[in-house]
């Protein structure tokens, strides 16, 4: 269960427009695992995410992916390194087709059947959107939306992916496929980090898990720890 | 109980592509109705069309009455319909309570009554402390509780939820289903579209299920979570199980 | 009836002018959402350029419009790094920084070169011209349509088969997104307004076989070029072919039978009354 | 941040106070200064008059040079055609811009974004080419005020400035308090919710197509009184004066570098421009021909590059805006 | 202590007809140069002492209005009011100098106006304003008269017409006085034809003119319109047999130049031409060779008339003995003045209006590169060449 480290987060401060949001973040995932973030809403989990996948950078503190610093690498060469982050409301390109939005997902790749063996592979994951191939992303139905955005991370044939919110808006019996497919993608050497609000669901398939609570970690072990946990409970699963 | 809303042989085109399909239903003066279906099955679409954004292809929909299908969106929130929106449209630039207020000067045109109304929404919905935030600096979670209570201020007599709640953590989620009994005990009438089933089972007096833009299903819950048809089409083997495991205990 | 031929390929030729003209506005408002200004004065930058060339060095346009052309890339991405970068996606602000820019270059070329209009003598294609039956094809204009063809078409095919246009294409949808799959956008950016530059370069380094140079010239092309823009639907190739081809006929159609001073009346007219059919432009999303 | 309150509650009307005992203390005559002094005031007007469905109402409109030379038309046309006093032309005008503004803006509301701009465009330029071949309000000569005796009935004063100064305040105040009664009242918020998301206000029953046509109306009515002022100043109407892109391009300019959708950005944004447009072409001719407009184009730039928020956002939140703006940097460092 | 009348200058110096408003203020930057220094070698009273009346000197406050009546209007009062001025030269566009002369007007103070063309500023009956070029209106009384004169000595067959012009206030005024006057000495318009100026391409416009083949054409049209008239022109192998332009449009060194053959044999009116200046006006050489320093061409006839507003005004400060403007505008009034910068040597305002009537026009051609006067015949130094050759 436990590789090395592939991502290391060291004691990371950011902030929007000078207000600080999270005030010392550290994590670790290690190759193989899954492990979720979970925390009420604006705790920080995505303000984390987005700093890990360079979309911004810190004030302060240190990031390592894969044995590199990438604390201010760019988003679009971090993708490159192997580390894809699905963030939260998609964020398809909303007028290009479900396939052109998977191709754009492989834009690191230049073999072109390369792209289409992943293509096929995204497929297989969602029937659905073999079928739906042709449309324009953004009339899709929101779950349709969300399964696009998950394959299309995983276009690029990461190390680590990132999902944040991945249950969001779907209906029941797809969030239970999508949680299973987290696991397959884990079975198959991704590792996964990922922000859930369904507390327990999330843990269920998870390895390890952190509790953020307004930009800071206040719990952290093992998920059946968490799962047990009465303070985790009471706060994020309404018992 | 008398009808507050009748949806009558409703279909909605987009292109070649048939949304909704004849969909028919009633919601009760007072009660608390679920749509539930598969992604993709028409539940935002459906909404549209009764809050007047989409003029629906064919069929008629009747609020307290009076056949609202084709009106204007602005006249059917004037008639005491309001909506939330499932992907969320906060005011960007304004604070918060701005969002509120706007709503708010629907009902009550004048200043002072308008903000007293929108302060309430505020505490209702567990705003309070981001008062004065600019709406579009908001997380995910916030924003749906501020559509939740942008649409309250209007002072409906029925309002349409569009998955309000997703997104919210478990605890937060009862927060809000606690609002939503107490909006219905008030004597507003909710129509409700939601995937988690945790938030709108306990509530609801009756669900609606559409799937692939017709409707399959109807009744209450206990009776839709058990329904095979809604089970292979919705809720997967897993969900009714734990459902079942759940109602049992 | 050869009359009503000509009317019509005076037309054709001062459209797909205008096209090439707009082809590279169409271009950075499509991916970046700015509509620049000072898109007249680059064009008037571009003439500059070719004029000199050909009075100091006896160049040719038909050879000058290359150094036009890199010099407005360069010029473009300078524009990009110094102004836009810095206001990207910020409401107005690149609209009224690319009117101030457009002031200071109009002025700039006014204080430094005078506000005289200048022509080049005796270029190759200047006075030129064949006839197909009774229909007079001047040459100079044949040539400049022959390069917005071909100009427009090497944009349409950069654009929808290269690794480039997708991710241009990408960047314009959402820039973030992009950059979550690994694009660049900061370089796409960078390209974008060069090659918008570079398109508006070379119609400025043809138009001296023709045109007088001055600093005002670029102001009326500037407007129509805007127009056709939104009437063809921003960030669409075919769309400003197709407007700019509308445009040129509209405007020679009425001129000619309707009267002159009615022409430009009846574009504008005429685009109000396609973009209210049509508010996102005809090829527009 | 008390001061601020009780500058947002008496900071207006005590202005107007001082405004109106400048000729009293003899400040107002016949220099140059006046002429500035007036200007300001007129393109504060103009400015917020624009600033009502541009940015409160979020409608970014380069068509009101329209209405302005509408209403300079209506003002020009009793005098040099009428033969009577400017007046009812004034009244004429700016109606007939109200129901111009409607007629024109209801179906370009439909366009969005760029698209809106550029059909405005479109408008002014339609304008202008008619009116330039119109013979009937004087073509592409324009028409020309006779000299006229001096006072209120015609509306001219001939040198000493003070009632057109006074003018220029009544038109200044008038606009200003329109607006800021209406920013407080629910008119003010229904129009930014309608320039924040159309479709979520009606979802809140506002009837944005009314709410943006009504501020549009006002608007233009107010740009229009502007352009009567404006010729009855300038003694002389003609298309590209006051029906041009030009003109339009001062209303949006004005609003948005002092401050867009604020109510004193307008007041700001007139006091920084104006001086420096009048005394550099001024004092900065002797430089070379063309040397103001280089600076002043210069001053845009960087203003919007500094400072997009415009002039008021230097006088209250530039430190807030410059920690914003580094949080920023940081946040697109991605692309760095 | 300081002896100085202050002189205020008024023109585009930016905007679309910036060049001429450079000329023009080069001009009188020109006539003050030789006013305020000593040239023993000018033959002009206001050169042999330095300054004028007992050692005042002029100084010179530029001001641009950009083309903008509302511009000229508050730089008018400006330069009166801020600066002190004792008179305003200005202002090119008639457009500009409306405005700007009221204020004058109502100021009492004087205005001199050199090039603006248009009839209607001399038909206000005001009292300070004083204009030295002769109108279109004189213009095209003289280009109709051209037409007579040619179908009488060379049967030249002219019987209809065709107009061009900016749809300006210039162009419009010019066109309007064209059609009129030829219409009333039986000439038939066929052709009437407006363009907006900077135009992007003026092919319609000439297809039209092409379609209605008028004998003769006459332009309104300036700058880079006029060079893509031509050009146009030749582009459809299109020429009428005699083609007139108003202001002399076409009268521009760098047209000359530029053009080439191409522009050969078309013709235009002329307050001053080079050629005609060294056979006529001797006198204007020497100053000529001054501004030729300044801007690098010699003289048009825009420019020529402000620097003779500057010199007449020098005159009549002189005359009056006095920096009292009243009495300078009076001598204005009244006085004749020898000009050797005028064609025909005499400036004359006629009171009110202030329109010198002594202004005159002659109708040149451009021939082998040069502008040669032909017409009226006593001024000609060539002979005209009709019809234009064919492209
Ligand atoms: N664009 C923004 N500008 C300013 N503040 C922001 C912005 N985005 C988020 N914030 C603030 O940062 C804090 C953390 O937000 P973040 O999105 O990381 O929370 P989250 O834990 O992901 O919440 P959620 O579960 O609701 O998505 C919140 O207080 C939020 O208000
Ligand atoms: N504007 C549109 N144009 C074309 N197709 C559309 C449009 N809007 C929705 N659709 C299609 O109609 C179907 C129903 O969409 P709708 O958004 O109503 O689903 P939903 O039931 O709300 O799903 P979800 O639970 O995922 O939100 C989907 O297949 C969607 O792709
Ligand atoms: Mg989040
Ligand atoms: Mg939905």
């Amino acid at each position: 269960m436990s590789g090395e480290i592939l991502l290391e987060v060291k004691d990371i401060r950011c902030g929007y427009d000078g207000v600080p949001v999270i005030h010392g973040v550290s994590l670790e995932v290690r190759s193989g695992e899954i492990v979720a973030i979970i925390g009420a809403n604006g705790a920080g989990k995505s303000t984390t995410m987005r700093t890990i996948a360079g979309l911004m950078h810190p004030l302060s503190g240190v990031i390592r992916f894969d044995g590199a610093d990438i604390t201010r690498t760019p988003a679009y060469s971090i993708v490159a390194r192997g580390l894809a982050y699905v963030p939260e409301a998609r964020r398809l390109f909303s007028k290009l087709s479900v396939r052109q939005n998977l191709e754009m997902g492989a834009f690191t790749v230049k073999d072109r059947g390369e792209i289409a063996a992943r293509l096929d592979r995204a497929f297989q994951l969602f029937p659905v959107l073999k079928e739906r191939a042709g449309q324009i992303a953004e009339t899709m139905s929101g779950g349709e939306q969300q399964m696009c955005a998950i394959a299309r991370g995983l276009m690029s044939n990461p190390k680590l992916i990132m999902l944040d919110e991945l249950s969001l808006g779907l209906q029941p019996s797809i969030v239970e496929k999508v949680l299973e497919t987290v696991v397959e993608i884990r079975n198959q050497g991704i590792t996964v980090l990922l922000v859930e609000q369904l507390v327990q669901e999330a843990l269920e398939i998870s390895d390890r898990g952190y509790v953020i609570q307004t930009g800071a970690i206040v719990h952290q072990g093992t998920a059946s720890e968490l799962l047990a946990s009465p303070e985790v409970r009471k706060a994020y699963m309404g018992m | 109980m008398s009808e507050m809303l009748q949806v009558r042989g409703v279909s909605m085109k987009f292109g070649a592509l048939l949304a909704n399909k004849d969909v028919s239903f009633d919601v009760e003066e007072g009660a608390i109705v679920g749509l539930i279906g598969p992604n993709g099955a028409g539940k935002t679409t459906l909404f549209n069309c009764v809050a007047g954004f989409y003029k629906p292809s064919a069929g008629s929909i009747r609020f307290r009455g009076e056949e609202i299908a084709g009106l204007p969106s602005y006249k059917v929130a004037r008639k005491g319909l309001a909506r939330t929106f499932q992907v969320v449209r906060p005011l960007k630039e304004m604070s918060v309570f701005e969002n509120i207020l706007v709503g708010a000067y629907l009902g009550h045109p004048d200043n002072k009554h308008a903000r007293k109304v929108a302060e309430e929404c505020l505490e209702i919905c567990f705003l309070q402390e981001w008062r004065d935030w600019p709406a579009g600096d908001m997380t995910i979670g916030n924003k749906k509780r501020l559509e939740v209570a942008r649409a309250l201020a209007t002072s409906p007599r029925m309002i349409l939820l569009d998955e309000a709640v997703a997104g919210l953590t478990s605890t937060e989620v009862r927060e809000m289903v606690e609002v939503i009994k107490r909006l219905k005990a008030n004597g507003l009438t909710v129509l409700m579209v939601e995937h988690i089933m945790e938030a709108i089972m306990p509530i609801a007096d009756k669900i609606v299920v559409l799937a692939s833009g017709e409707k399959i299903a109807e009744g209450a819950p206990k009776d839709i979570v058990r329904d095979p048809k809604v089970i292979t089409a919705y809720l997967g083997k897993k969900y009714a199980e734990t459902m079942d495991k759940g109602a049992g205990a | 009836m050869s009359l009503f031929f000509q009317v019509i390929l005076d037309g054709l030729w001062a459209g797909l002018l205008y096209g090439l003209i707009a082809a590279g506005l169409s271009l950075i408002w499509g991916v970046m959402d700015v509509l620049n200004f000072a898109h007249g004065d680059f064009l008037m930058v571009g003439m500059y350029v070719s004029f000199f060339l050909g009075f100091l060095f006896k160049a040719d346009p038909l050879v000058s419009w290359v150094a036009s052309g890199i010099f407005l890339f360069l010029f473009g991405m300078l524009t990009y790094k110094l102004v836009i970068s810095r206001i990207l996606g910020k409401a107005m602000a690149p609209l009224l920084a690319t009117f101030g820019l457009s002031m200071m270059v109009k002025n700039l070329v006014l204080n430094r070169f005078s506000p005289n209009f200048r022509i080049l003598e005796s270029t190759i294609l200047e006075g030129r011209s064949f006839m197909v039956g009774d229909v007079i094809v001047p040459l100079p204009q044949f040539v400049t349509s022959l390069f917005a063809l071909a100009v427009l078409g090497l944009l349409y095919w950069m654009l929808t088969r290269t690794r480039f246009g997708w991710a241009v294409q990408a960047t314009a949808l959402d820039g973030e997104a992009a950059r979550l799959m690994g694009v660049n956008t900061e370089k796409i950016f960078l390209l974008v307004f060069g090659i918008g530059g570079a398109c508006v370069g070379i119609a400025g380094g043809l138009l001296p076989s023709y045109l007088a140079t001055h600093p005002d010239v670029g102001t009326l092309f500037s407007l129509i070029a805007f127009m056709i823009v939104a009437m063809g639907g921003f960030g669409s190739v075919p769309g400003a072919l197709v407007a700019a081809v509308m445009v040129g006929l509209i405007e020679s159609l009425a001129g000619f039978y309707i009267g002159p001073v009615y022409k430009y009346i009846a574009v504008f007219g005429i685009y109000l009354v396609v973009i209210l059919i049509r508010p996102k432009g005809l090829f527009g999303w | 941040m008390d001061y601020k309150k009780l500058l947002s509650k008496f900071g207006w009307p005590l202005l107007l106070v001082a405004l109106a005992a400048l000729p009293l203390a003899g400040l107002v005559g016949p220099g140059f200064s006046s002429h500035v002094l007036i200007t300001v005031l007129l393109t504060a007007a103009m400015a917020q008059a624009w600033n009502l469905i541009g940015g409160y109402g979020g409608q970014v409109s380069f068509g009101h040079s329209v209405f302005f030379g509408i209403g300079a038309y209506g003002a020009a046309f009793a005098v040099c055609v009428g033969k009577t006093s400017p007046w009812p032309g004034m009244i004429v005008g700016a109606v007939l811009a109200a129901v111009t503004a409607v007629i024109v803006s209801y179906p370009c509301f439909k366009l969005k974004g760029h698209y809106f701009a550029i059909a405005t465009f479109a408008v002014v330029e339609i304008f202008n080419r008619v009116f330039m071949i119109w013979d009937w309000v004087g073509g592409a000569v324009g028409l020309d005020y006779t000299i006229l005796e001096d006072g209120w009935r015609n509306f001219t004063w001939s040198v000493d400035k003070r009632g057109y100064y006074l003018g220029a305040l009544v038109l200044f105040a008038l606009v200003f308090t329109i607006t800021r009664v209406i920013e407080r009242s629910r008119f003010g918020y229904y129009l930014r919710a309608v320039r924040e998301g159309q479709e979520t206000a009606e979802s809140l029953g506002v009837n944005s197509t009314g709410v943006k046509l009504t501020a549009m109306a006002l608007s233009a009515f107010l740009a229009a009184l502007c352009g009567a002022f404006f010729a009855q100043y300038n003694f002389r109407v003609d298309p590209p004066m006051v029906m041009s892109l030009d003109m339009s391009m001062k209303f949006v300019l004005v609003a948005i570098l002092g401050g867009i959708g604020t109510f004193w950005g307008p007041l700001l944004g007139a006091l920084v421009l104006i001086p420096l447009q009048e005394y550099s072409r001024a004092y900065l001719a002797k430089l070379g021909s063309g040397v103001d407009l280089i600076i002043f184009g210069l001053i845009i730039i960087l203003m919007m590059v500094y400072q997009p928020g415009g002039i008021l956002g230097i006088l209250t939140g530039s430190r807030k805006r410059q920690a914003r703006l580094r949080a920023r940097l940081a946040a697109e460092g991605g692309a760095k | 202590q300081d002896k100085v009348i202050k002189i205020g200058t008024l023109f585009p110096m930016t905007g679309p007809v910036a060049t001429a408003g450079q000329r023009c203020q080069a001009a009188v930057e020109t006539i003050v140069d030789i006013i305020n220094g000593v040239y023993p070698d000018l033959d002009l009273p206001i050169a042999k002492k330095a300054g004028l009346l007992d050692g005042y000197r002029i100084e010179l406050v530029k001001a641009d209005h950009q083309g903008k009546p509302d511009v000229a209007k508050s730089e008018a009062e400006r330069l009166y009011g801020q600066e002190g001025v004792f008179a305003v030269i200005g202002s090119y566009n008639s457009s500009a100098s409306k405005p700007a002369s009221a204020v004058a007007e109502r100021l009492q103070k004087i205005f001199m106006c050199g090039a603006s063309s248009s009839a209607a500023l001399t038909e206000r009956d005001l009292k300070y304003f004083f204009r030295l070029a002769p109108t279109d209106r004189i213009e095209a009384i003289e280009f109709v008269h051209w037409f007579d004169e040619l179908n009488k000595s060379k049967k030249a067959g002219i019987k209809t017409v065709g107009v061009i012009y900016e749809n300006t206030e210039f162009g419009k005024h010019a066109a309007d006085e064209a059609k009129a006057h030829a219409q009333k000495a039986g000439y038939k318009v066929v052709a009437d034809v407006p363009f907006t100026v900077g135009a992007t391409n003026l092919n319609s416009e000439i297809q039209k003119l092409k379609a209605a083949n008028p004998d003769a054409l006459f332009g309104a049209v300036l700058g880079a319109d006029y060079s893509l008239m031509v050009r146009t022109m030749k582009q459809f192998k299109w020429k009428p047999k005699i083609a007139i332009n108003f202001c002399s449009g076409y009268q521009d060194q760098k047209i000359n130049e530029q053009l080439g053959k191409d522009g050969w044999g078309f013709m235009g009116s002329a307050g001053y031409t080079p050629e005609f200046g060294s056979r006529f006006m001797k006198g204007v050489a020497p100053v000529e060779a001054y501004f030729m320093k300044k801007v690098g061409v010699p003289f048009d006839s825009n420019s020529i008339q402000e620097a003779v507003a500057m010199y007449v005004l020098a005159l009549a400060i002189e005359k009056a003995g006095t920096l009292d403007t009243e009495k300078v505008a009076e001598v204005l009034r009244t006085a004749t003045f020898d000009s050797p910068l005028s064609m025909g040597g005499k400036v004359k305002f006629e009171s009110p209006g202030g329109q010198n009537i002594m202004a005159r026009s002659v109708i040149s051609q451009l021939q082998d590169g040069a502008y040669k006067t032909v017409f009226p015949y006593e001024y000609k130094d060539a002979a005209p060449i009709y019809p234009i050759p064919k492209w």
